[in-house]
């Protein structure tokens, strides 16, 4: 059986690349939607893409060897990341735990940084030493969301509490009372949240500033290096909300309209496409249109102090809700 | 008994005192000097027997003897001490003569 | 490897890792590699033309935002590591109470 | 000799505007709800390595026109030029000044001209849509 | 052969003793010095890990000094155990390997960056190495005071080497710590000689009964070590000593920081005293913290990876400490197997980033972050240095984070709390790492690197890729034995038969 899991490792980052720039797309047209402009066709990411990849690719003087191998390794670990999660509503092709998939998380975007780093530019490197500020930031709230949750399926008694296949067995909602879920949905909002962070998305994209450190971290990028990390921001955008569906949605839809074979399959996946486009929309296309860009510090007091008492508030109800029932 | 242990650890709260609430150097080494002493006593007092004589085998009358082994603790720990001490001096020697003062506040140039 | 909440399998991750890496590879490769050398192979300083400029930001203001936020924090540290010796050994003092106080009263 | 823009580059093209004067405050309105420019996958990009077209627009000072043309070195080979308004073309308003530069197209070979002073948005959209027609047509220079 | 094996531990005490006695004798000739110094570390070295195998096989073994045959049921009347003895079990004859491999990769690392001192540079390295291996196989408690002050000395001497202003400084800082805690240790020991009348530590952890008395004492054994090994609120002289140790001898004052903190390990561990894990596990979690948070500021390379050292050191006595309070014994064997395996990594991943610290400050001699850069087109070191900065910070497959997976996932078990800070510890150490990798990956200068110190550097990464390719052999036959020693006291105890 191992070479289909051979054949998986090898499709489905493809299809993972496909569907996230589609959901680039949606997600700029329906940000477009939202301020009454008509906005790019749905395949614009792939065009954009296409011509990304037909342009020169610059190496400047002053830059290192890393900065062209970084790219690559950015896009290598998202791919890697697909592997673990339940990709498309089936079971993950490869089985990792929780801390595994949180510390992989970090890679891509370190990834961005050294090759920004070794660009030589100072822009990029203003720009890299932000995102790594954003990165300290946002792991706090996240990890202490993912803690609480495998703590509460290790007081459940489940064998191997971190393990993602662990994860699917819908934990979140478990035997929880109304306290139980107003807690949950307050975990769900710092969670969307932490995405738009991770992602780099307006309120948090202090790294990319366009206006400020012209270009951020890819100022020295161009062609085909920037087509990667064009195609590395899709990937993250489809491994975040995975993952947010794997802690708070994990259930499928085929057992809830009893078909099974391959229309099972089918219907899964199309409910996973739902599930993860309604997240992306409601993550981060709302706060894309809606808020302005924090400064740096603001940043790390948002993640370290606001967004860390609500997800310490909502563990904190949750904790109540349990010991009442 | 109960004295020379109290007595022991009050030279030792005395010594490690003097470590703190001293700004020059030499005043440091000091106040662990008289830390080490207030050690050696205690350690010497724990093998004491009212009326015996000193641990010496050749021709020794046939008294009560002392405990020995406490004694070689504090022998041992009294030779320790005076290295580190010696060394700490000399230190302090070449600290003088590289930052012309031998006060803590000047001294201390490893900030943050 | 089994840990006590969760597992990890390394030959499964570099087989991924390697197999990834060559589609990655492919997919690089697709792209235009060659580009023309000289002026286009400057840094982009907005324009101006710096004959010998430093790009290195030096190592006291990187993470200033982060330092920043924690200002605070970062000079209550300040004042704790101030390389005073007597300040040292006051702390080691400080801990020798709290540990005795722990172990002789058992507080678990 | 410069790479040709090709095909695929016409459904995304990324400007980077290098726009000294009057006519910023025209281009801006371009991303708003009224002309908008994203519709044909046109987008302010804010270094010249991600672009392709850069938009000169306003009288450019023998100065600003040293800084223009490094910036166009600096960008990745199949790139194009628009000039904006009047003022590249001929100096426009300052055409009599000792040390506004009167024709652009001397120190950067300029591929679309936007006559106006400054031009409406939708001259500037117009524009662009002729030169993606062009390309589209096979006509490059 | 197997006399040999007998005499071990008291032979691998007494080796470096006499090398170091030897270099004063060998008068000028610098090539005679360093042949001597490596054959004698690598026949120490062959020694300890030929001891290692044997422990593995045979159990724990014993060696008495001053009786006929040296491994006797302790004579005397009624069996008081009055002899200096010293117990070899898996614990620390692994950690015995480790320092003696250090020490040689230190002293091949120095060749060439010792300019004509060279003899004494090895006459305090050979005297840390006897303080180190003493402390670490000897069974007796005025005998660990003793080599602790050996230790102490020698590496307070050691961080001075440079003497200029501020090497000083820390070496005096150094020196006043270790003397201090040394005096307090030597008052636990006194409390325990006054209530039981014997030091050897075997036989007092098997009839030892935890009162007032014997807490007080052990107290303050405990809290000088911790002290010794930098743990939070007295861990302020660490980066100082490893800041301004000699660039090329850090990783040594570093195994000594580690050896002081396999002592009280090995204390709590045989007198069993749980009240001490809640205290450990606070100590760890602040180190933790404070060791990241002030790596960020720092300008000096060195003392910025003091501080990565101080974190790493809270990551260990955390895990050691969970393994103290919780009373499951599945799980604390991998609190303790995660501690003790990321001692391991710990050491290997500090000694790339100390070696390539060290590479840099020779060649740029300046220990400042902002003039070492220079190192851009150095394709190997960047590699090395990525690599070592994925293990130090976790982020897989490195070796760092197989240990750091063991600690999470089980140190979680006793409050959720704990993994969380030490994973923003963890990140937060990757930060200050990319900061290094940017002041020193960022010209191009196309410097050679001697020779000596890529040998060196090669070692320690090819250590790292084996714990990374083969994590099951590593901890299946090194960890699990080691942390079984460690907690399992009954043979610990019952070897002196009483």
């Amino acid at each position: 059986m191992w070479w289909i899991t051979l054949i998986e490792i090898a499709v489905f980052p493809i299809v993972a690349i496909l569907l996230g720039l589609l959901l680039l797309g949606i997600d700029r047209k329906v940000a477009a939607r939202m301020q009454r402009r008509v906005g790019p066709p749905i395949l614009q990411p792939f065009y954009d893409v296409r011509k990304l990849f037909i342009k020169d690719t610059v190496i400047p003087k002053k830059s290192t060897w890393i900065f062209d191998f970084m790219p690559l390794l950015s896009v290598v670990s998202l791919f890697i990341i697909i592997l673990y999660l339940p990709f498309m509503g089936l079971s993950p092709v490869l089985h990792g735990d929780m801390v595994f998939i949180l510390y992989l998380l970090i890679l891509p975007s370190l990834a961005k940084v050294l090759g920004g780093i070794s660009s030589g530019s100072p822009y990029a490197a203003v720009g890299s030493q932000r995102e790594i500020t954003n990165m300290m930031g946002y792991e706090f709230p996240l990890v202490t969301i993912i803690f609480f949750m495998s703590w509460k399926l290790f007081s459940f008694g489940v064998a191997k509490p971190f393990s993602v296949a662990s994860f699917t067995s819908g934990v979140m909602w478990a035997g929880l009372g109304t306290l139980g879920i107003a807690g949950a949905l307050l975990l769900l909002f710092v969670m969307l949240l932490v995405i738009a962070g991770e992602l780099s998305r307006p309120p948090f994209d202090v790294s990319s500033a366009g206006e400020e450190i012209a270009g951020g971290i890819t100022a020295e990028y161009s062609g085909r290096n920037l087509g990667l990390f064009y195609i590395a921001d899709a990937l993250k955008l489809i491994v975040l909300t995975t993952l947010v569906v794997v802690l708070f949605f994990p259930f499928g839809i085929s057992g809830f309209l009893g078909i099974g074979g391959w229309f099972a399959l089918i219907a899964d996946s199309i409910f996973y496409f739902i599930k993860v486009l309604l997240l992306m929309i409601f993550s981060e296309t709302v706060l894309k249109t809606s808020v302005s860009r924090l400064k740096v510090t603001q940043l790390v007091n948002a993640y370290w102090g606001s967004l860390l008492m609500l997800s310490l508030l909502g563990i904190f109800i949750i904790f109540i809700d349990m010991v009442l029932s | 008994m109960q004295i020379v242990f109290i007595l022991s650890m009050a030279v030792i709260a005395t010594g490690m005192y003097a470590c703190i609430s001293s700004r020059n150097i030499i005043k440091i080494i000091i106040g662990l000097g008289i830390a080490n002493y207030g050690v050696n006593l205690f350690l010497v007092q724990l093998g004491y027997k009212a009326g015996a004589i000193a641990p010496i085998f050749t021709h020794a009358q046939s008294l009560p003897m002392v405990l020995p082994t406490p004694q070689a603790l504090t022998l041992t720990n009294i030779v320790i001490s005076f290295a580190t001490t010696a060394l700490m001096l000399s230190v302090s020697l070449f600290i003088h003569k590289k930052t012309g003062s031998l006060d803590i506040k000047e001294v201390g140039g490893l900030k943050e | 490897m089994e840990t006590y909440a969760g597992f990890w399998h390394v030959e499964w991750f570099l087989t991924a890792f390697i197999i990834l890496f060559f589609i990655t590879w492919l997919i690089k490769s697709l792209g235009d590699k060659k580009y023309k050398s000289g002026i286009q192979e400057d840094i982009f300083l907005s324009g101006h033309q710096e004959k010998e400029y430093s790009d290195y930001i030096g190592s006291e203001n990187l993470y200033w935002g982060f330092k920043e936020s924690l200002r605070r924090y970062y000079s209550l540290m300040k004042k704790m590591h101030n390389g005073i010796i007597s300040e040292y050994i006051f702390w080691f003092y400080i801990s020798i109470l709290i540990v005795l106080t722990f172990i002789t009263f058992g507080v678990i | 000799m410069r790479k040709e823009f090709s095909k695929p580059m016409v459904k995304s093209i990324w400007i980077f505007e290098w726009i000294n004067s009057c006519g910023f405050s025209e281009v801006l309105p371009l991303d708003s709800s009224k002309f908008d420019m994203e519709r044909f996958g046109i987008k302010a990009v804010s270094s010249p390595r991600h672009a392709d077209c850069l938009l000169i627009g306003g009288y450019q000072t023998l100065k600003s026109i040293e800084i223009a043309k490094r910036i166009y070195e600096q960008m990745p080979e199949p790139k194009c030029v628009i000039a904006l308004g009047s003022c590249p073309i001929s100096g426009g308003m300052y055409w009599d000044s000792y040390n506004t530069v009167k024709k652009v197209d001397k120190y950067i070979p300029v591929d679309l001209w936007i006559l106006g002073c400054p031009p409406r948005p939708e001259a500037i959209i117009d524009g662009i849509i002729s030169l993606v027609n062009a390309i589209n047509g096979g006509k490059n220079d | 052969m197997t006399g040999l094996l007998m005499h071990l531990p008291a032979i691998s005490i007494a080796l470096p003793l006499f090398s170091a006695f030897l270099f004063q004798l060998l008068g000028r000739h610098k090539k005679a010095k360093h042949i001597l110094a490596i054959s004698s570390i690598t026949v120490l070295e062959l020694m300890l890990i030929l001891q290692l195998f044997h422990v593995a096989s045979a159990g724990n073994s014993i060696y008495v000094f001053g009786s006929e045959t040296p491994v006797v049921q302790l004579p005397s009347s009624y069996g008081i155990p009055i002899r200096i003895s010293f117990q070899v079990d898996m614990f620390n004859a692994f950690l015995s390997v480790l320092t003696s491999s250090v020490m040689l990769l230190v002293i091949i690392f120095s060749l060439n960056s010792l300019k004509e001192d060279v003899g004494k540079f090895y006459v305090i390295l050979m005297l840390m190495l006897t303080g180190m291996l003493g402390l670490l196989f000897t069974n007796d408690l005025f005998n660990l005071f003793v080599f602790l002050e050996i230790l102490s000395l020698s590496t307070g001497i050691m961080v001075m080497y440079k003497a200029n202003k501020f090497s000083v400084e820390a070496g005096f800082k150094y020196l006043v710590i270790s003397s201090l805690s040394g005096l307090l240790f030597l008052l636990g020991v006194g409390f325990i000689y006054a209530q039981y009348g014997m030091l050897n530590i075997s036989v007092l952890a098997s009839i030892i009964s935890i009162g007032l008395i014997e807490k007080i004492a052990l107290g303050f054994m405990v809290v000088s070590l911790f002290l010794k090994s930098g743990i939070a609120p007295m861990h302020m002289w660490l980066p100082d000593a490893y800041g301004e140790a000699p660039e090329y001898s850090v990783l040594g004052v570093a195994m000594a920081t580690l050896t002081c903190s396999y002592a009280f390990i090995r204390l709590l561990f045989v007198f069993s005293v749980g009240e001490l894990g809640t205290l450990l596990i606070l100590g760890g979690l602040l180190s933790a913290i404070i060791g990241s948070t002030m790596s960020l500021i720092q300008k000096n390379v060195n003392r910025l990876f003091g501080y990565l050292a101080l974190a790493e050191i809270g990551f260990i006595v955390t895990a050691i400490g969970c393994g103290l309070i919780s009373t499951e014994s599945n799980l604390v064997f991998s609190t303790v197997s995660g501690g003790l395996f990321h001692m391991l990594n710990d050491v290997i991943d500090l000694g790339i980033l100390f070696f390539i610290s060290g590479i840099a400050i020779r060649i740029k001699n300046s220990k400042e972050l902002d003039n070492l850069s220079g190192f851009g087109d150095n394709k190997i070191l960047a590699v090395f240095f990525i690599l070592a900065m994925f293990a130090v910070s976790g982020i897989p497959p490195m070796n760092g984070f197989l240990s750091k997976l063991i600690i999470y996932e089980s140190t979680f078990a006793v409050s959720p709390l704990i993994p969380i800070i030490l994973m923003i510890s963890s990140i937060i150490i990757l930060s200050s790492l990319v900061k290094v990798f940017y002041s020193i990956f960022n010209g191009k200068s196309n410097k050679k690197v001697p020779l000596n110190m890529m040998v060196v550097l090669f070692a320690a990464v090819i250590a790292m890729l084996v714990i990374t390719l083969f994590p099951d052999a590593v901890i299946n036959n090194l960890i699990k034995p080691v942390t079984d020693a460690l907690i399992t006291k009954s043979e610990y105890r019952s070897i002196v038969g009483v």
